[in-house]
């Protein structure tokens, strides 16, 4: 049986779900010798300021259970090189790119997204207000409604393509901050970015990461994850990019189950490259088994009726 | 082109208490290595420990008939996935991903080469030297360490012509003190007009006192790098070494794809954090 | 050398700062005939209404990636029968009692403190305002700054006891709430519960857990939990109790290093009941290893200086 | 006392492709086990799979001077930490907690014991039926699996002078269907004076069936439930089950210390989920 693994983000058609998340897949043109990126639903790029950045010197990553740590410091190089020596690379592929944008003030995201707007073979823009590791921009936009509104209405005014930002987990609500993108303009919301985190060496009574803290990603914070994307499912009606921790098919389908139309994988593609085929091989699986036409269908099926006798204590 | 193999264990042997020479059957991986390069291991499935750890190509595994069977790893117990490859035992599983990085360029003859090795950082030096042998260059292996009994493989690298200079932190085995004394004064008795290129790896001050020592000999070292590495595939940028080239701005550049081996006089190693 | 392992939490003098954590030891007797219940800091016990509870039905628990999810729902016998079965049982022991108290209400909450402070044997009181699986109480309170505020100041009122609010990791500024908590008159805050999560069965696309969501702990939240401890170190000037995900001596160093004066042990007695010993002799190898003379002298030395020359482009 | 054990794999014997029979290094606990009593276990190392999950004792393992030398659990292989203990190899390490939970009332002449095993449910009954047989309880086994190969054990069990009436839902060995078909057979051909306790181990479902049907035979059954356990110790409350006693309201009761052995009509098996 064929199966239509399609989804749409915004108005952006992907071939399948699964997108190579920002920052675990370099520009993506790292990976073509290795991967069709033909193959993949999309590549979200490493996110990218208007200017070349160093980010953080090392130690930037510390493994933890089940996770990982992160303050890369968003080392990148510019939007403008970017346009200019891997987007071309890119389209050659046939990949469908998704650019992550960053910014220290509202001012550079809108300028980050009206270069790109420019430019050929970008599919959507993914607005990254939830960044835990930098002083300026990232997460302190994202903690803060306004900040939130503010950001994805400057992207929204100067982009035509899909506009993603990017949410925090960082916060009590995570809800009301996709109610904020969607009134601001958003055409989907992904979710979610790492959760500031620290690891400690008690020997030397000093953090393991050089900016002190950093992100937690990988399977460890999955269900936290995939409860925010549920929670967002029932409080808008967006498109939902759903991630973290996904490590198989079947964690992928949590995340679908859930709410996400899409979702992303980073993390794991550090343990195995080759998990895109496992990937569609999983999900093309369950479709059939299922007896389903189309992978949307799943999208927030999640059956929350009570089958237990509610216990009384009577 | 890199590929990822689930190798299994064919031999584990056990050297000192903290080393051991893993035997993995991973032909297709080992074939492609050149000296210097990698590999991204996991044993174990779960998700803890998550990620893999970058190993040194200790040696390719071949049979009678020369055909490539797989490769070896030299692994020190340091943490937890250390731990785990010096527990494994035959029949076990291992993934395997690789070969990546760039390698060492094989020098020649007339150039002579020098291989300096601390400690673990003797891993990488095994296939150089049958790469070094196959193009007849006349190689001396300068290798320090902690004492007689953590020094390795000496008549494996003995049968392939290399000359040893070895050291030893208690004067247990050849020269007492830093590997960097004999190395030190082989510099200085070497002829300056005859053309020789320094390989270091081991410590990082280990091998930014070799770069130096060399430099001020007139000497180009390539050093071979032991940052902490997420992927090994360019994707996380977690690897990063402080690099200036041409007299240029310094910039941190992945060590997985543009090292682990760098020349290394363009490492900035007082920026060097590892 | 003889080591100094006792701490002082807001007036409760402890042997060391290993507290079993509450609903990970039930309500301490069980663990009787196999822990030495004397040798811990102290007890803190289930959490405790005032009448009985029957709790949710199962499935009650899921293990996730280094974690597990809970949705206990906090079954329990009520305070009273507590005093009168379980509280002499834990005092003929040598035990500290730390008591965990919940409440639908702030009344609620204010009426099992009262009667608390007339039992002998409570050393504090821990004040449950961060539990994920209740409707009514719980997160409710520790979500906001006045319900955080309200609830303890009512129990200050009825208690000579320290008073410990529990706080809940899923805000966006923990330390707000340690603030809110300390300015309302609390005596020490104890961090973190568990994070709201949940694990769906893509088979038969239905919740894991009966309650849908749950609370995750276990070393998967670590390294989040660690931050949270640190953040609330540097804002407000009160004893922590530290936890989540603690497994071995040099996690609990970690909390004690960002800043807690005492941890709690919770998922990690379900691997290792006979945990405490080791954690006992970790501890104090470490203390002794490096020239102290109390443990009470590591809290909160973490040293963030810079060590690394800062990286700059040029 | 329940002990906690480093227990060494002793063997590991292959059954089928999802069981397996593990010996374990467990003396200290398997001493003081009764028949019905379980251990909480966890394989390797590492924080996942983070818990550990409870077996049965399936037999207390005796040297040829009968010394109690482990125990051994009988293994179906249904998520994580059952592929693991599929997968273990004499020499590795599990640790094992135990012995826990109410045990089975080993029942004594003139009463006869009729065990009604389920698939894995078999696990309880090999200790109970050693226990049977030093008492000379005349013991009979209903085992219900889904084909001949999946009947384990049946010799042991015979060499225990216990009689066997056999179920397969394929037909293939003993009756075709459930394993209630013989036992409603029996219960009905039975002398209704003559005493007569009935023990059920498998699923929810069969135990529920084997409790009504042995008590509109007027015979109460003692039946083993297995619910997700996170801690084996009364810690966490994970594992409870409703329970009716003495005509009084039901309540959740932990299953790891008030069972995981119930009397089967105190069970209130509508409300019961696992
Ligand atoms: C290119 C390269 C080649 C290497 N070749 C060898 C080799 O041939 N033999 C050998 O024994 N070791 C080699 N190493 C070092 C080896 O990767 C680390 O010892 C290993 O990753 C430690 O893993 P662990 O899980 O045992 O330690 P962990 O428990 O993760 O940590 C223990 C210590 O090791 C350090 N460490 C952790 N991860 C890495 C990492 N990815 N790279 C370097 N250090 C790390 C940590 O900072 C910590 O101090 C090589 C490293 C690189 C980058
Ligand atoms: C008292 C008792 C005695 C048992 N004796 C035996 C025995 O002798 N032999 C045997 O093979 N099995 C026995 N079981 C069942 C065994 O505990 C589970 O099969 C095991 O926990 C599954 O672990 P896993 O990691 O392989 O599965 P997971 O990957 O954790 O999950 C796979 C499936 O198993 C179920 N499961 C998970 N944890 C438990 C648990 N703690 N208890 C019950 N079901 C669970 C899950 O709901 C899921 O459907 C017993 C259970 C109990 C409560
Ligand atoms: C090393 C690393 C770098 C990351 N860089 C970025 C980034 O540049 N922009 C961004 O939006 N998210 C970044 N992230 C977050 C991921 O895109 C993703 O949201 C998060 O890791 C959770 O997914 P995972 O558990 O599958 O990794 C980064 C994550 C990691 C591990
Ligand atoms: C099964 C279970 C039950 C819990 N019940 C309570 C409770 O009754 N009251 C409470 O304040 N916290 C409760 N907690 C939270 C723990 O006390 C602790 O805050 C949390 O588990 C993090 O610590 P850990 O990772 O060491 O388990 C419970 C946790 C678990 C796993
Ligand atoms: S290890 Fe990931 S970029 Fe080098
Ligand atoms: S398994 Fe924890 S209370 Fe029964």
């Amino acid at each position: 049986m064929n199966v239509d693994l399609s989804v749409d983000i915004g108005g952006l058609r992907l071939r399948n779900p699964f997108i190579a998340a920002s920052g675990c897949f370099g520009y993506g043109v790292e990976y073509a010798d290795l991967v069709d990126l033909s193959t993949l639903g999309a590549v979200a790029v490493k996110g990218l300021f208007l200017e070349e950045r160093e980010g953080h010197p090392p130690t930037r990553i510390v493994e933890t259970p089940s996770g990982m740590l992160n303050a890369i410091g968003l080392q990148g190089i510019g939007v403008r090189r970017f346009v200019a020596e891997k987007l071309p690379l890119l389209r050659a592929q046939g990949a469908v790119v998704i650019v992550n944008i960053c910014g220290s003030t509202i001012d550079e995201y809108a300028e980050v997204a009206r270069i790109l707007d420019d430019a050929d073979g970008v599919g959507a823009v993914e607005v990254n207000i939830s960044c835990p590791n930098i002083k300026k921009g990232g997460m302190m936009f994202g903690c803060s409604l306004q900040g939130t509104h503010d950001v994805v209405a400057a992207v929204r005014r100067v982009t035509r393509r899909p506009v993603v930002p990017k949410l925090t987990p960082n916060v009590t609500d995570v809800a009301s901050f996709a109610a904020a993108a969607r009134d601001a303009g958003a055409d989907a919301v992904s979710l979610v970015n790492t959760f500031l985190a620290m690891a400690i060496d008690v020997e030397t009574r000093r953090p393991k990461l050089s900016n002190v803290v950093g992100g937690l990603s990988g399977p460890a914070i999955r269900p936290i994850a995939v409860r925010m994307v549920y929670e967002c499912r029932q409080a808008v009606d967006l498109p939902i990019i759903g991630m973290g921790g996904i490590m198989t098919a079947g964690d992928a389908l949590e995340f679908i189950i859930a709410g996400a139309t899409a979702v992303q994988v980073g993390t794991a593609n550090f343990v195995d490259p080759f998990i895109w085929n496992k990937l569609l091989t999983g999900l093309t699986d369950y479709v059939q088994r299922h007896g389903l036409a189309h992978v949307s269908d799943l999208v927030g099926t999640l059956d929350t009726t009570d089958r237990t006798t509610a216990w009384t204590s009577s | 082109m890199p590929l990822d193999v689930d190798a299994v264990v064919v031999s584990n042997t056990h050297l000192t208490r903290d080393y051991n020479v893993l035997a993995l059957a991973a032909a297709a991986v080992a074939s492609q290595t050149q000296p210097g390069q990698f590999v991204m291991v996991k044993p174990g499935g779960g998700d803890d420990p998550l990620l893999r750890r970058p190993f040194s190509v200790f040696e390719v595994l071949r049979d009678d008939a020369r055909q490539v069977t797989g490769l070896s790893l030299l692994n020190k117990r340091v943490g937890v996935t250390t731990r785990m490859l010096f527990a494994l035992k035959p029949g076990d599983r291992v993934r395997c991903l690789g070969p990546l990085g760039r390698p060492f360029s094989v020098t020649e003859p007339p150039e002579r080469a020098w291989m300096v090795a601390g400690g673990v950082g003797l891993a990488p030096f095994a296939t150089l030297a049958a790469a070094l042998r196959e193009r007849d260059t006349e190689t001396t292996l300068f290798y320090g360490g902690r004492s007689a009994n953590d020094l390795f493989h000496l008549d494996e690298f003995r049968q392939l012509g290399v000359r040893l200079e070895l050291a030893t932190d208690d004067g247990s085995r050849g020269e007492h003190g830093n590997v960097t004394v004999p190395l030190a004064r082989a510099l200085g008795d070497a002829d300056r007009a005859a053309p020789l290129r320094v390989y270091a790896c081991g410590p990082t001050p280990m091998m930014r006192a070799v770069t130096q020592l060399a430099a001020a000999h007139g000497r180009t070292t390539e050093v071979s790098l032991e940052q902490v590495m997420g992927c090994g595939l360019g994707g996380c940028y977690s690897c990063v070494v402080p690099v200036r080239r041409d007299g240029g701005p310094a910039h941190l550049v992945r060590s997985c794809l543009d090292g682990p081996v760098f020349d290394g006089s363009t490492v900035v190693w007082e920026q060097l954090v590892s």
